[in-house]
């Protein structure tokens, strides 16, 4: 038999999202070699929220038994995703965690990644100091919940001091220019923590800034990120930055996880979790610091990898398979 | 014939052929698309636009033009979803005073843009512009991020079918509502307006209140897209509007009103909005049926929204060369 | 006729006049509430910001005053584009710079003229044709890259654009002050400009007085092209990095930066001096809001009452009244 | 005499930033009178019209309505109180139908807000038919107004203002682009109003008209009313006396017909016409130092001729030499290029640029031809602009103030001035003294008469038949497109002209 899989992605035109596309081909190959024939039918375009119910909808018509999705809006989708599960169709949610009861997300714990991240730069600055934070987008899910999770990080270092909270829509050319603004009017700032897909706009601020001693950076995992870097450590050797990868494999374990679900496999008791209890949490893959950072690089870069390139990884069957009775 | 005639020299003859096409290459496409609660679900999906669209046109036929009518969108969703509270059926007076409210602030909206553009005279695009930052960012404060519940009453109430899915009855009432309008000395001094300010004055119409009323309309029936579309997906979304302005302006033109004001109607855009969705739709269909490289997809995405839109101007140079 | 007895205070009165006016209140506000906010960094700093938004808002300016609701939507999908085509021809590479930067200049034009030909001759309102235009761009980017912006930035970029030139005052800025003077002079001292300024006060006149009216809009929307794919070459040279979104946010702002410059959209009035004030005004603002460090919701609400309050004081239409 | 006057303005003024449009104006209107507003171009008629229709808001004054001092907000109160005024700028909305054009505003109601559709177009209907023998078929209820023709529009204009049954009614220039027929018409009913007792105010710059239907004039000079005379009381010469203010002066003072027939040896500019928009067959000759006239009704192709002859008509099937050469002019700037200039007859529509300065509007033309280096030499186009002002007796501020801040006579010279800048060897010129003033007609006629001298030919249409009289060397009467008499300056008679303008056959000299 073959699988057909739908996938919904509402955005195009990042590394980022091709890669997560990448890997889902690549977790295709791998079950096409076990002899398990899988067929992807993608729907990939820079839509609204109404345009992704209409590609969704082209996925039920298209009679696919599972579909990935990654959404536009948390809630937006509910009701076409009821149709879906109403057909039969088995609905995963990557990268985002939508509302849905009948939807399973597949995500990593946007929170618990912001708190990792704000956890690493406060002990990095000892537990006190000024810092600065770049969030993404307001009102967007993934930054409402990397909000909380620095919230939670800060709970536990009450000397740190949160200078000023601007919005740098994930954007580095903004980010750049939000950060720029700043460093000219506040001269003693200690740490940055940035989302991602803002680091490099961050970095080049500094840059431009020249200060005399670099903030810590709370960075990203980007092959780009990671050059600036090693060029900051040049001429400031005591610069310290570390990268957490938001990894686009994401939707390769989706796919697992899909397929999983198609197979007629039951989730395990527990395993769901999350504001709406219906997401499987991954874990993280990767991450560098200040001490990987250059054997990191170097591989990464003997692999050819853009400077757009982010660190990435996705769950093994046998992983995926643990969700699972 | 004869009547094919006359439907081809209206203004939204144009649309009408879109939407025509699009339908036929759907059905060779994609049959199961006719199905009756596919349809009704699609038809559903567009109706916060069709509603957007129909804002506009009042808008522009007045002269003007409003690019807030997302933000307001979003501002009118999520202050129904906070009235609503949590419960999943908080009685009548939260559900129907959510809605009330959700359109009484899409009227203000659309009040206060027009006040700024009849009153204190600024200009409609830009105007608009600054204003959208506004109803976003008031958004944004009564609901920080996505969430909130809709009443299940509500949420029936937009499926429900009297022979015809819900949708079509709203989209039939409108209708009525402005044949009946367009009997009115209201539509006489709105096309006034739109088509020559100066005149339409020293005819004695009030400018002003022409204009603040149209922008106020624009915002009640935008107020009305955000209720079924909160009613849809059943919650709240503080970002949902924004792309619908930009797609609002596209459906008018496709169905014929003209941008500067003065000519064209609701009819015309309501087709445009359906045809603009068919079309993105029909590209869709086609790259993952002739298997092109999704990337292809914004690409011919815009090159037919670049030619529906250009139609027009191609058939009247067409027309104009005998 | 009895001459103005002091002409001071009229050239105070000019529109740019009373923008620069606003940036010094602007920046001393700023110092008061944010001591460190005049500094000299600082200022060099929003200086440096203003130009891209100066430099994208040229071609904005130009299509503005042709008139006929000339505008360009088009703008921030051309400067990605110009900053992806110099990304990945040069790939990193001094020597391929300067046919880099031809190329892009090249296809900015080409895309500009597309729309010069659709709005002149199809006929098709400016704010859709661009519009529509901005679709097929971000298709033509995501075709060309494939998804994957690949590339990199020439190393000489960097010391041209970011790094300073003398007194700390980086590339970009002198290099918007340079093009600042040639355009302000394209404008005043050629043909080309008056011709231009003349379409857009009454294009029959125009016509009649022997001005190619469908030749100089065609010229004016590939300039504008053009000066958007520069404004990709100079942000480049900022960031030194592309995305896809690159110069999405600048669209609307450059709007409301010839706006705010005293330039009508009606056309045939204004200049490429207000839009420099006009980039000014609007980078202050975002930077004093940024650094007050208000709730984002309270940032958006505020920046839309400042530029309504901006477009109260001289962005307002004529009377109907006398 | 205790009568009370149905409407009076007392020491209105108004001032637009420096200049001064009304200075104390005052003057009054009886019931059942028709009172001609008279005065230069810019002496404040229209301002003064509109101040009395509530379209602009005075400065200081008063306006009295049957003795009761009343304040007009808008419009529309003034409409309430029953005056309407026909303005010199037409205030339709060309997308709407004739009908909704008439009732704008004051739509007969029904029920539920909704407009009666029935009794507004039996209303229509009737009023219609007041001009109805007088104009094109299309001059119908259902008509968008866009497609009528200026004079029809003038007509639906003037209907719209009857249409509200007013007390008073102010026509402002209402006959400019009328023809004979209807001007006759239009003064009937007039007359009919009249006895109504409704009062009249009439504001135009043809004395004959004045001598036809006023019955009492105001002047205003430089916005100050100058004089109050009865018609009857009056002559010709004492009220362009009044207008002007120095002694009448000799009108036409182009001698037609002076120069020596040796100039038809071989023609200028020819034209002929197969078939084009309004045009049938046609053949036009012009010689160099001759003034051609276009004859005819209103709206007969002469708009349609000078347009093709300029090259702004395409698509028309038409060959055209220039001093014997075949040419094609697809633009008009391959016309100008040629050394044929124009003169449109709609200057606001197609003259001015009115939102730039008397500079820019004088160089449009000819910008090309100031160029030093890359660079225009702004200096020189000065110092040639000044130079055209002068030879015009342009009066005005600075080169550099809005053109808008001429009066209407003023801003006619910037349109033909333009043009002298590039010394054209043919002027075309479409009605170029609509709207002028006596004063300003004289200059203009001498300078036509300095540049035939120089060799120049001009093809000149009016609706002034006293300028083809005393103006042309020839006359071509158009009727439908054709060339229905062709007059020659010997021939040429009121008489004769308007025989050939309504096709009666006698007197044709020329080829049909
Ligand atoms: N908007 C304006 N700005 C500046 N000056 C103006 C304006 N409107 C009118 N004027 C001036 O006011 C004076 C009176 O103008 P007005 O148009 O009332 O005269 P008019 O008698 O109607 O002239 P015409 O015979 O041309 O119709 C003129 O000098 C004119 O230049
Ligand atoms: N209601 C009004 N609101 C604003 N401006 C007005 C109004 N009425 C007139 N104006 C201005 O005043 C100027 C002068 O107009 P007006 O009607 O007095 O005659 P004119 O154009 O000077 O004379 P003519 O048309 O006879 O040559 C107009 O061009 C216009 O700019
Ligand atoms: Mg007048
Ligand atoms: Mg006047």
């Amino acid at each position: 038999k073959t699988y057909r899989i739908g996938i919904s992605n509402g955005f195009v035109g990042s590394e980022w999202r091709t890669q997560m596309l990448d890997g889902i081909r690549e977790v295709v190959e791998e079950y096409k070699k076990a002899g398990t024939n899988v067929e992807l039918v993608i729907q990939s375009a820079d839509v609204d929220v109404q345009g992704q119910i209409q590609q969704i909808r082209n996925l039920i018509n298209a009679k696919v038994d599972g579909i990935i999705i990654n959404p536009n809006s948390q809630t937006g989708l509910n009701q076409v995703i009821r149709e879906a599960t109403d057909a039969g169709i088995k609905v995963v949610v990557v990268d985002q965690e939508v509302s849905a009861p009948t939807a399973v997300n597949v995500a990593i714990d946007q929170r618990a990644w912001a708190k990792d991240k704000m956890d690493w730069l406060a002990k990095a600055l000892g537990g006190k100091g000024n810092v600065v934070v770049i969030n993404g987008i307001d009102g967007h899910p993934a930054n409402e919940a990397r909000e909380a999770g620095i919230a939670d990080s800060l709970k536990n270092y009450p000397n740190i001091k949160v200078l000023n909270t601007a919005n740098g829509d994930w954007d580095h050319a903004k980010a750049q220019q939000v950060l720029s603004s700043i460093l000219a009017s506040q001269p003693n700032i200690d740490g940055i923590f940035t989302q991602d897909g803002m680091g490099q706009g961050v970095l080049r601020a500094l840059i431009a800034a020249k200060p005399r001693k670099m903030p810590v950076v709370s960075g990203e995992a980007y092959v780009g990120y990671m050059k600036l870097w090693s060029e900051i450590k040049k001429s400031y050797p005591d610069f310290r930055s570390y990268g957490l990868a938001n990894p686009p494999g994401v939707g390769a374990s989706g796919l697992r996880v899909v397929m999983n679900l198609i197979q007629g496999k039951q989730l395990k008791d527990g395993v769901l979790k999350g504001p709406y209890n219906n997401t499987i949490y991954v874990p993280i893959p990767a991450r560098v610091d200040d001490s990987t950072l250059a054997k990191t690089l170097a591989d990464l870069l003997a692999k050819k990898k853009a400077d757009t390139y982010t660190m990435d990884g996705y769950l093994t069957q046998a992983q995926a398979n643990a969700y699972f009775k | 014939m004869t009547l094919l005639r006359r439907l081809l020299a209206q203004p939204y003859a144009l649309a009408l052929i879109l939407l025509i096409l699009g339908l036929v290459v759907t059905a060779l496409f994609q049959p199961a698309f006719f199905t009756p609660r596919t349809f009704a679900n699609n038809l559903r999906t567009y109706l916060p636009l069709i509603l957007l669209a129909v804002g506009q046109t009042v808008v522009v036929l007045g002269g003007g033009i409003d690019l807030s009518l997302g933000a307001i969108l979003t501002l009118s969703s999520v202050v129904m979803v906070q009235a609503f509270g949590l419960e999943p059926d908080p009685g009548p007076l939260r559900t129907f005073g959510g809605v009330a409210l959700g359109l009484l602030v899409g009227t203000l909206a659309g009040a206060v843009n027009g006040f700024c553009v009849a009153y204190l005279r600024l200009q409609p695009i830009i105007a608009t512009f600054a204003t959208s930052f506004i109803w976003g960012g008031l958004a944004l404060w009564v609901l920080p991020q996505p969430g909130g519940n809709v009443p299940t009453v509500l949420q029936d109430f937009v499926r429900v079918y009297f022979l015809v899915p819900f949708s079509l009855w709203a989209v039939l009432t409108i209708l009525l509502a402005w044949a009946w309008f367009l009997g009115t000395r209201w539509a006489r001094a709105l096309y006034a307006v739109g088509g020559n300010p100066q005149a339409a004055f020293t005819s004695g119409i009030s400018v002003e209140r022409t204009r603040l009323g149209a922008y106020a309309a624009a915002g009640l029936l935008t107020g009305l897209g955000a209720f079924f579309l909160t009613a849809d997906i059943a919650t709240g979304d503080p970002l949902i509007g924004g792309p619908l302005t930009l797609a609002s302006v596209v459906a008018v033109v496709i169905g014929g009103t003209r941008l500067s004001g003065g000519a064209g109607g609701i009819v015309g855009s309501i087709l445009g909005a359906v045809a603009y969705y068919l079309l993105k739709n029909v590209v869709a269909l086609s790259v993952f049926n002739f298997n092109l490289s999704p990337q292809w997809q914004t690409l011919i995405d815009g090159t037919v929204i670049v030619l529906a839109l250009a139609a027009p101007g191609l058939l009247r140079l067409v027309r104009r060369q005998p | 006729m009895t001459p103005p007895a002091n002409p001071l205070p009229t050239l105070l009165r000019t529109p740019p006049m009373i923008a620069v006016g606003l940036a010094v209140v602007l920046l001393l506000l700023g110092e008061l509430v944010r001591p460190g906010f005049a500094d000299y960094g600082q200022v060099t700093n929003i200086l440096r910001i203003a130009a891209f938004l100066g430099i994208v808002a040229i071609g904005q300016t130009l299509v503005i005053l042709s008139g006929g609701e000339g505008i360009d939507l088009s703008v921030g999908a051309v400067v990605t584009l110009g900053a992806i085509v110099i990304y990945r021809f040069t790939g990193g590479s001094d020597a391929l710079l300067l046919p880099a930067l031809l190329i892009a200049l090249g296809v900015g034009f080409l895309i500009g003229l597309v729309n010069g030909v659709g709005i002149a001759w199809v006929k098709i309102p400016p704010l859709v044709m661009t519009l529509g235009m901005m679709g097929v761009v971000k298709g033509l980017i995501l075709v060309y890259t494939g998804g994957r912006p690949q590339g990199a930035t020439p190393p000489v970029m960097k010391s041209i654009i970011s790094d300073p030139w003398i007194l700390g005052i980086p590339g970009d800025v002198f290099i918007w002050v340079i093009l600042g003077v040639g355009v302000t002079l394209l404008l005043q001292r050629t043909a080309y400009g008056k011709a231009l300024y003349a379409i857009g006060a009454n294009r029959t006149t125009a016509r009649l007085s022997g001005v190619r009216v469908e030749r100089m809009l065609i010229l004016t929307y590939a300039l504008s092209g053009m000066f958007s794919a520069l404004g990709g070459f100079v942000l480049l040279g900022y960031l030194q990095n592309v995305f896809i979104n690159l110069g999405d946010p600048y669209t609307l702002p450059t709007i409301a930066a010839v706006v705010v410059g005293g330039t009508a959209l009606a056309g045939g009035t204004g200049g490429y001096a207000g839009t420099m004030a006009g980039a000014l005004v609007l980078t202050l603002v975002s930077s004093l809001l940024i650094t007050l460090g208000l709730p984002e919701f309270g940032r958006q609400i505020t920046y839309g009452l400042i530029l309504l309050v901006l477009l109260a004081v001289y962005g307002r239409e004529r009377r109907l009244r006398g | 005499m205790s009568e009370t006057l149905l409407l009076q303005a007392l020491r209105v003024s108004k001032r637009y930033g420096a200049t001064v449009a009304l200075q104390e104006a005052s003057f009054g209107l009886r019931a059942g009178e028709v009172h001609a507003l008279l005065g230069a171009n810019g002496s404040g008629k229209s301002t003064l019209a509109k101040v009395v229709a509530g379209a602009v808001a005075p400065d200081g004054g008063e306006i009295r309505l049957g003795g009761q001092a009343v304040r007009f907000r808008s419009p529309l109160e003034a409409r309430a109180a029953g005056i309407a005024v026909v303005y010199q700028e037409l205030s339709l909305v060309e997308d709407l139908s004739v009908q909704d054009n008439l009732w704008l505003g004051h739509e007969p109601p029904a029920r539920f807000g909704r407009v009666d559709a029935r009794a507004a177009r039996a209303r229509t209907e009737a009023l219609l038919g007041l001009f109805e023998d007088v104009a094109g078929p299309r001059f119908a209820p259902g008509t968008p107004v866009g497609e009528l023709p200026p004079d029809e529009r003038q007509l639906v204009e003037i209907l719209k203002a009857v249409s509200l049954e007013p007390r008073v009614l102010v026509l402002d220039e209402a006959t400019a682009s009328l023809d004979g027929r209807q001007v006759d018409r239009l003064f009937r009913l007039v007359g009919e109003w009249k006895a109504r007792g409704w009062g009249i105010v009439i504001v135009t710059h043809r004395m004959e008209e004045i001598f036809r239907v006023a019955d009492r004039a105001t002047v205003l000079r430089n916005g100050q009313v100058v004089g109050e005379v009865r018609i009857g009381e009056t002559s010709r010469e004492e009220l362009i006396g009044l207008i002007s203010g120095e002694a009448s002066r000799a009108l036409h003072s182009a001698e037609a017909g002076a120069l020596a027939p040796a100039w038809r040896t071989s023609p200028l500019l020819r034209l002929r016409v197969r078939r084009g928009r309004k045009l049938r067959e046609l053949e036009l000759a012009l010689y160099a130092g001759e003034i051609l006239g276009l004859g005819g009704l209103h709206g007969q192709g002469q708009s349609e001729l000078l347009l093709s002859l300029f090259g702004a008509l395409p698509g028309q099937d038409l060959s055209l030499w220039l001093e014997g050469q075949p040419r094609r002019f697809r633009h008009p700037s391959d016309a100008m290029q040629a050394g044929l200039a124009y003169v449109p007859g709609d200057r606001n529509r197609e003259g001015l640029l009115a939102a730039r300065s008397i500079l820019e509007n004088f160089l449009l033309p000819s910008w090309k031809s100031y160029h030093r280096g890359p660079l225009l030499d702004l200096g020189q186009a000065r110092r040639a602009a000044l130079e055209v002002g002068e030879k015009l007796r342009l009066k005005f501020g600075a080169l550099d103030d809005r053109v808008t801040s001429l009066s209407g006579g003023n801003a006619q010279k910037v349109v033909l001035g333009k043009w002298l800048l590039r010394a054209p060897r043919v002027l075309l010129l479409d009605d170029p003294t609509k709207g002028i003033d006596v004063g300003a007609k004289a200059e203009f006629y001498q300078l036509l008469a300095e540049l035939r001298a120089q060799g120049m030919g001009v093809v000149f249409y009016s609706s002034d038949d006293d300028e083809l009289l005393s103006l042309c060397d020839r006359v071509l009467v158009l009727l439908e497109g054709r060339v229905a008499a062709e007059l020659s300056h010997a021939e040429l008679t009121r008489d004769r002209l308007i025989r050939a303008s309504l096709g009666v056959k006698e007197v044709v000299s020329g080829e049909p």
